[in-house]
């Protein structure tokens, strides 16, 4: 057998309370693309924060072509040829998007001194190469989520590596961009680069995987070629469950059938815009009904739903609950009215990452979990530990630091905040995203279970299967306008796909 | 992974040692300083002695938890030292009317420039720093434009706050514990404290999770600014006099030092009431020694700024 | 110059208006200009009341006694731009100035890098702390403050002795005027030329942004961020002593009773030229318009002639506050534009 | 307004007012023509005075009132006046601004000796005559500048460990509350009564100096630490009368009777003299603030060309319990 590019043996990482990573052994062979599955909390980004020196492991050792490598810090690693893209988006938004793809390797001028011209010729060069044409010099802030996964994974590729690490990378992105990420990692393996790739989409693991490793609850719990492991196998190892049970399950958990109420809608928006990101968007969600919202990336459905929710102040159109127009601008008038938002980017709108498990959920239902002003810790344990039972959050106790929770969980805890304020429409943008297979599902059984139970709900999803199977109706929205609306047997994928790429006749 | 929850090896004696010190190292330290004053300072252990260091850490324990507050949010309120002055400044303006009517005008006076403040930060979105340096500035000169010299006063109600006792305890401390007891109920207890935590934590998040950021951010400056009133009420019953010029002076750097020694980190969404109060405490005891073993200034500033560091580096956050 | 709209066809981004774009240009030069439009106006109303305060000589006198303050300033933007800030730099101002006069006994040389050694070592000691211990860079450099006030009284007899320069060079450097303004002038408008280029040029400027944009996202992305942090406080320390050392030649002694509060001062000049408390954004022009504006508050109040000394205080508290409220006002509009 | 002290205020006139001490005036004269300047007119021209603290203090309010009220009564119609804010910086600055108006003459109140060199230049060159009031400047009279009006800091030291050793029978432990450190006030005053005390009265001992900063509430906090932990101190030796009072403070607060601990200070303000009179204080130093009549009667002196002394040292008055009560009127 080959000698391996990279390989952890016997590694253990602890945190506070947690066993993340429990003897961990892992084996990168040259030029193969190596899937790293299991549940959140499984202990994959901290394995990958190991093997990157973000974390010292506890015990073990870590090898690069059969060498033992200790890496004190990321540039260590980055330096030894291990390029990383890391879960949670960590580029800098202040700087520009060229700025950002660059540091450390900006193009010089004679004199030593960066050349900003090329900088941003060579930044644009690079953009276009995946897709994107836009103004490189923008603070990367500016750009949405999607753009700024696809800068964060073509800085980690343009740097010269024999192995690259890509955690969630597509958990932002559309299928256009999927594709294009995976010419990049195809290209990557014929060159002979190795890659770590962490999803929670199976369909992409199947595409591209050579090779998989199922961590559980810190320990492997599999490893070996994927081709001769079965979809539901591979679930079945992940989740700890008989393989039968899962077959009976099915795909997601939506069950497609809501009983939608044809009376008055819960909330409605008519005619929102704001420049430049909003035209005349106008959506209705009716009780007991799952709306989705399709588009690209940047088509402006975040914005439609903060716009909703108050969080994002409008130059025109209103915004009605139940009959009575919401005060602009205002989330707490949105939230008062029944309206709850659960934000895209859970890092920096959605945890307060100082503050318990307990006070996150709490948070934005203090009012109601309070007298005169005093809160009442006994509602507020009631509320917390009924959703997190219901919600299944994996946590060591209610009083752990919400930051010490894996991705998934995170997660959870926000659509326990939503829903403890007792929302009555839900604007969950991405909900899925980022979440483990059983988590999701639990996810999508419970927005069905919701909507059953009255609710409204805008779905906001890049996962067009999700949208498909989830959604009553589903309103597809290009460059901030409504594109189309689908519903009943209408929305299906290819009608979504039609619509969003139909020329823009609609625009009149 | 909850069943792992109590799996003790990956946590050993040195990390654990390290959280207790990040814990309680303002706790260490003061006991820490304690022993050594018993040991090596003569007249220590008197009664007389602690009420001293009791009765001049008030005014400053007073204005911390104000600033406590305030950095709870992110923020930073260099303007309690100039409220002080401008408090005792009104205390001795309003005393033909009465030393409770005066009381309350300084009260007030203390809450507007809190305000003022506040509102820099929360409506206009100053960053606080600037915002609260052109109030230390401004409030200061107000303060000596009111009351241009050192006043003194005869009014017995005023005197008697500064220098009464109740059950053998200086009313002044007696009301610093009380303040504090009403800080940590803010914090703990109320709606308020939650939200405060919240918006210096994520104010993003804050925001859209419906909670009234601004009204907390102004609020939080009002506050400060009426403890500072407080402390400038007291610190003048003391002197018998007021003397907007000199009173207060680096107050708003010995609150800061004992809020942060206190274990709250600057970068907000924490706030540690008796960690402040304990930080206060290090700070006094630790002036107070130096003191009473007349060292030469030159020392004096070096050995504290040893000590801060050594008590703010036991109580630091541990990092990733 | 031309600009790259968004590919409609690429469907990455919504199309933008080409108005936008220019209107975000010119609010993009408001708010890094803020300050010095702000200066802008502020000297034209002073030239329109006072006849005194355009004479050549009066503008010499603030641009000469406002280059100390500047050259501090340089460093502490860096520092900031870092996310961190240095409040120990009024007591490396004095402490400097006081070791160069000693220190001037025994040559030029001496009394350069006498000051320049001790306060660069502390600044060093200080970035080590904060960058090595995580320890917050306010208590850090407070207790830095504390530390070098100690020392400077301890090596001036606690303040007892005023140490006088006794190097004819060394004061020269203070001193001389070249083209009607002093060498530190001149000191002060290279090291922005340097600084600027080091900021905006460098791949150690680029990562001071990145730093002070994100420390996570910085380590991540390879960013020495220990040695970055270091640097930057050495520079900040250094920039202190600097000044401390030309302002003792300028004054031919090395005064103890300079620099207290003087941090203040500093941070109030770098906020008000538009560089963020929070890190990662700002520049050197905007900190050299704002030096110059605190100078030319000071100086207008005493034009205005009748306050007393505490109406003075409240009027240049007042100025800064609206001075500040003017620029997020400038921001906004920017914003909503 | 407030409950001040019911004193009536000094009568405008005489009270007060500075003496020049008979063997004060010394070192050789200087005349307009040996200084090198233009004669100007006083009344017209530009007039600066540089004020370094803000009036916020009986010394300072008296000390600008002083020029002030003189410039008034001759109709003197030009004067400028600047407060550094105890910066020093500042105060050079100012200075400047002063000569860039066009002052013709200098009245300085420094904030510190040294560090004149950028100012003195610039009045060198045109020929501006500065009389430095209060405190000295550390440069040559009569090139660098006219003429030094003022106190004798070490002198006032050395006459306060007199009055301590007179109150202590010289015997006993004394403390010192030393003003702001880096302060040539401070170092002097210290100096004065230190070599005064060593000199003369082998029984004192000096046990403890900490400072107070030159204010009350330092003095306050120190003297509280300071009777709790050393109990055995008998005097107490202030080198600014706030801080005196801000030990009478302490010493009530801590049940003393007056006169247990002798306190001596320097300054002579009205509530330190006062404190004389209520039996706390033993005895107080007179630091005269009011230069206004003297600086400008110098300043016509010399335009007329008369030669003027280096330095003009004033006599200053001592506050005893002998003749406290009468004396309050001189206070200021
Ligand atoms: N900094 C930290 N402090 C404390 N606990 C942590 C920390 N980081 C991770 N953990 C814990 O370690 C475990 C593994 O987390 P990790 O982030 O590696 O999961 P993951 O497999 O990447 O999950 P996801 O799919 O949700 O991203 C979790 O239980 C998490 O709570
Ligand atoms: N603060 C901002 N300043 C300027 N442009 C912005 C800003 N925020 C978002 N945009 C732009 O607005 C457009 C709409 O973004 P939005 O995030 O709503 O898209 P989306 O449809 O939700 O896609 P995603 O799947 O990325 O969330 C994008 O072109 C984005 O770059
Ligand atoms: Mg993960
Ligand atoms: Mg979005």
């Amino acid at each position: 057998m080959a000698t391996a590019v990279l390989e952890a043996r016997g590694i253990s990482k602890g945190f506070p309370g947690v066993l993340a990573l429990d003897d961990v052994s892992f084996r990168l062979d040259a030029g193969q693309v190596h899937a790293l599955v299991g549940e959140n909390g499984a202990g994959k980004s901290t394995l990958i924060k190991v093997i990157t020196g973000v974390y010292r492991p506890d015990r073990g050792t870590l090898l690069l072509r059969d060498e033992p490598v200790t890496f004190d810090h990321p540039l260590a690693a980055q330096r030894a040829g291990i390029s990383t893209i890391y879960q949670e988006v960590n580029l800098v938004p202040q700087m520009s998007l060229a700025h950002n793809l660059l540091l450390g390797r900006e193009p010089r001028s004679r004199l030593g001194v960066i050349d900003t011209t090329q900088l941003y010729a060579e930044a644009e060069r690079v953009m276009t190469r995946y897709g994107i044409r836009t103004d490189v010099r923008r603070p990367l802030r500016s750009f949405g989520m999607g753009t700024q996964q696809m800068v964060a994974l073509a800085r980690a590729v343009s740097i010269e590596a024999r192995v690259v690490i890509m955690d969630e990378p597509t958990s932002a992105l559309e299928p256009r961009e999927v594709d294009t990420l995976f010419g990049v990692i195809a290209d990557l393996r014929s060159e002979g680069i190795s890659v770590i790739y962490v999803s929670h989409r199976l369909d992409e693991l199947y595409r591209i995987c050579d090779r998989v490793t199922v961590l559980r609850d810190g320990r492997v719990a599999h490893d070996g070629p994927l081709d001769e492991l079965a979809r539901v196998e591979l679930v079945a190892r992940m989740l700890g469950r008989d393989p039968a049970e899962i077959r009976r399950d099915g795909a997601t958990r939506f069950t497609g059938e809501h009983t939608t109420t044809a009376g008055e809608p819960l909330v409605e928006a008519r005619s929102v815009s704001r420049r430049p990101v909003l035209r005349d968007v106008s959506v209705q969600v009716r009780p007991g009904e799952v709306v989705g919202l399709g588009g690209l990336l940047g088509a402006g459905r975040s914005e439609t739903a903060k716009a909703i929710a108050g969080a994002l102040p409008v130059d025109a159109g209103t915004v009605t609950v139940a009959g009575q127009q919401v005060r602009r601008g205002s989330p707490a008038a949105a939230i008062r009215a029944g309206v709850s938002l659960v934000p895209e980017d859970r890092k920096a709108e959605g945890i307060v990452p100082t503050l318990s498990v307990r006070d996150n959920i709490a948070l934005a239902a203090l009012p109601q979990l309070s007298r005169s002003g005093v809160v009442s810790d006994a509602r507020i344990d009631r509320i917390v530990d009924s959703f997190m039972r219901r919600l299944r959050i994996k946590a060591a106790s209610p009083y752990q630091k919400v930051s010490e929770l894996s991705g998934g969980n995170q997660q959870k805890v926000l659509l326990a905040r939503s829903l403890a304020t007792g929302a009555k429409v839900l604007l969950l943008d991405e909900p899925t995203r980022g979440i483990d297979v059983g988590a999701k599902a639990e996810v999508q059984a419970l927005i069905d279970e919701l909507a059953a139970e009255g609710l409204g709900v805008l779905l906001i999803s890049s996962d067009l299967e999700e949208l498909v199977e989830g959604a009553d109706r589903v309103v597809v929205l290009r460059d901030g306008a409504v594109a189309g609306e689908l519903s009943g047997d209408q929305v299906t994928e290819e009608a979504i796909m039609a619509t969003i790429a139909a020329t823009g006749e609609t625009d009149g | 992974m909850a069943e792992l929850a109590a799996a003790p090896h990956v946590w050993g004696g040195r990390a654990r040692l390290l959280t207790w010190l990040q814990e309680y190292g303002v706790y260490a330290s003061v006991l820490a300083l304690l022993l050594f004053n018993v040991v090596f300072t003569p007249h220590f252990l008197e009664v007389a002695n602690f009420r001293t260091q009791l009765i001049q850490v008030a005014p400053v324990v007073i204005t911390s938890l104000g600033m406590a507050l305030v950095i709870g949010t992110e923020g930073i309120d260099l303007s309690v030292g100039a409220v002080m002055a401008l408090a005792s400044a009104m205390v001795v303006l309003y005393l033909g009317y009465g030393a409770p009517v005066a009381i309350v005008a300084a009260l007030i006076a203390g809450a507007a420039a809190g305000a003022a403040g506040g509102a820099l930060v929360a409506y206009v979105g100053v960053q606080p720093i600037v915002a609260t340096l052109a109030l230390l500035v401004g409030v200061r000169g107000l303060a000596n434009v009111l009351v241009p010299q050192l006043t003194e006063f005869r009014n017995p109600t005023l005197i008697t706050l500064g220098s009464q006792s109740v059950l053998g305890l200086p009313l002044v401390v007696i009301i610093a514990a009380a303040l504090t007891v009403l800080v940590a109920f803010l914090v703990k207890r109320t709606t308020f404290g939650r939200q405060l935590v919240a918006v210096g934590g994520n104010r993003a998040a804050s925001r859209l999770s419906g909670l009234p950021v601004r009204r907390v951010l102004i609020t939080v400056y009002i506050i400060s600014g009426l403890l500072a009133a407080v402390a400038g009420v007291l610190a003048t019953s003391r002197l018998q006099a007021s003397d907007p010029t000199s009173l207060g002076l680096l107050m708003e750097l010995s609150a800061i030092t004992a809020v942060v020694v206190g274990g709250t980190p600057l970068t907000g969404g924490r706030v540690r009431v008796l960690g402040t109060v304990m930080g206060a405490l290090l700070i006094q005891l630790l002036q107070a020694t130096l003191i009473k073993h007349n060292l030469p200034q030159s020392w004096t500033q070096m050995v504290q700024a040893v000590i801060i560091l050594a008590a703010v580096y036991a109580a630091r956050g541990r990092r990733a | 110059m031309t600009t790259t709209i968004a590919d409609a066809d690429a469907g990455t981004e919504a199309r933008r208006r080409p108005g936008t774009l220019r209107r975000e240009r010119i609010g993009h030069l408001v708010q890094h200009h803020g300050a010095l439009m702000v200066l802008a106006v502020t000297v034209l109303l002073g030239a329109v009341a006072f006849d005194s305060f355009t004479t050549p000589q009066n503008a010499a006198n603030i641009v000469v006694s406002s280059s100390f303050l500047a050259i501090v300033a340089i460093g502490m933007t860096f520092v900031i731009i870092s996310g961190g800030i240095d409040l120990s730099v009024g007591s490396s101002f004095v402490l400097a100035g006081v070791l160069a006069a000693y220190g001037s006994r025994y040559g030029l040389l001496v009394a350069l890098l006498l000051p320049l050694t001790v306060c660069g070592a502390i600044g060093l000691l200080q970035g080590l702390i904060v960058a090595r211990t995580g320890m917050a860079p306010f208590i850090v450099t407070l207790a830095g403050l504390l530390g070098m006030r100690g020392l400077m009284l301890a090596v001036s007899g606690e303040g007892a002795n005023t140490y006088l320069v006794q190097n004819g060079a060394f004061s020269a450097l203070g001193q001389t005027s070249l083209l009607g303004l002093t060498v530190p002038v001149w000191i002060t408008l290279g090291l922005v030329l340097l600084g600027g280029v080091l900021l905006q040029r460098t791949g150690f400027g680029q990562n001071i942004y990145a730093i002070g944009g994100s420390e996570e996202a910085a380590v991540l992305m390879g960013v020495p961020v220990t040695r970055v942090k270091v640097i930057v406080y050495l520079i900040s320390g250094l920039l202190a002593g600097l000044a401390g050392a030309l302002n003792a030649a300028r004054l031919s002694s090395g005064v103890t009773i300079l620099g207290a509060g003087m941090e203040l001062d500093v941070i109030a000049a770098v906020v008000i030229g538009g560089t963020l408390l929070t890190g990662g954004a700002g520049g050197l022009t905007g900190t050299m318009a704002g030096a110059l504006l605190l100078g030319v508050i000071q100086s207008l109040i005493n034009q205005i002639g009748v306050l007393t000394s505490s109406f003075q205080q409240v009027v240049s508290g007042a100025f800064l506050a609206l001075v500040v409220v003017m620029q997020r006002i400038l921001h906004r509009a920017q914003r909503l534009s | 307004k407030s409950e001040d002290s019911g004193d009536t205020p000094a009568p405008a006139g005489s009270a007060g007012q500075q003496v020049v001490q008979s063997a004060g005036a010394t070192g050789p004269t200087c005349t307009l023509q040996s200084f090198g300047g233009q004669k100007f007119d006083l009344k017209k021209d530009v007039v600066g005075f540089s004020q370094s603290e803000k009036e916020a203090n009986p010394f300072r309010i008296a000390e600008t009132k002083s020029i002030k009220d003189e410039a008034a009564k001759l109709g003197i119609v030009n004067l400028r006046v600047t407060n550094a804010q105890s910066q020093f910086s500042k105060q050079i600055s100012d200075v400047q601004q002063l000569i860039a108006q066009g002052a013709k003459l200098l009245v300085i109140a420094p904030l510190n000796s040294d560090g004149w060199e950028p100012v003195l230049k610039q009045a060198a060159e045109k020929k501006i005559p500065i009389i430095t009031v209060d405190r000295k400047i550390n440069a040559q009279p009569c090139t660098d500048y006219l003429t030094f009006i003022g106190s004798d800091f070490y002198e006032q030291g050395k006459r306060a460990a007199d009055q301590m050793m007179q109150a202590l029978g010289g015997q006993g432990e004394v403390a010192i509350l030393l003003g702001a450190p880096g302060n040539n006030v401070t170092t002097d005053r210290t100096k004065g009564f230190k070599d005064r005390i060593q000199e003369k009265a082998p029984g004192i001992t000096i046990s403890f100096e900490q400072t107070g900063e030159f204010t009350r509430e330092k003095g306050q906090q120190v003297t509280e630490q300071l009777i709790q932990s050393r109990p055995g101190t008998k005097g107490i030796y202030a080198e600014n009368d706030e801080m005196a009072l801000g030990a009478v403070t302490a010493l009530k607060g801590a049940g003393k009777s007056p006169g247990q601990v002798k306190i001596v200070s320097v300054d002579g303000t009205r509530a330190a003299v006062r404190g004389i009179v209520d039996g706390w204080l033993s005895a107080v130093v007179e630091s005269n603030p009011r230069f206004g009549p003297l600086a400008f009667s110098t300043t016509q002196k010399f335009l007329e060309g008369e030669g003027i002394p280096a330095t003009v040292i004033i006599s200053d008055q001592e506050y005893t319990t002998a003749n406290a009560k009468e004396s309050l009127g001189n206070a200021y």
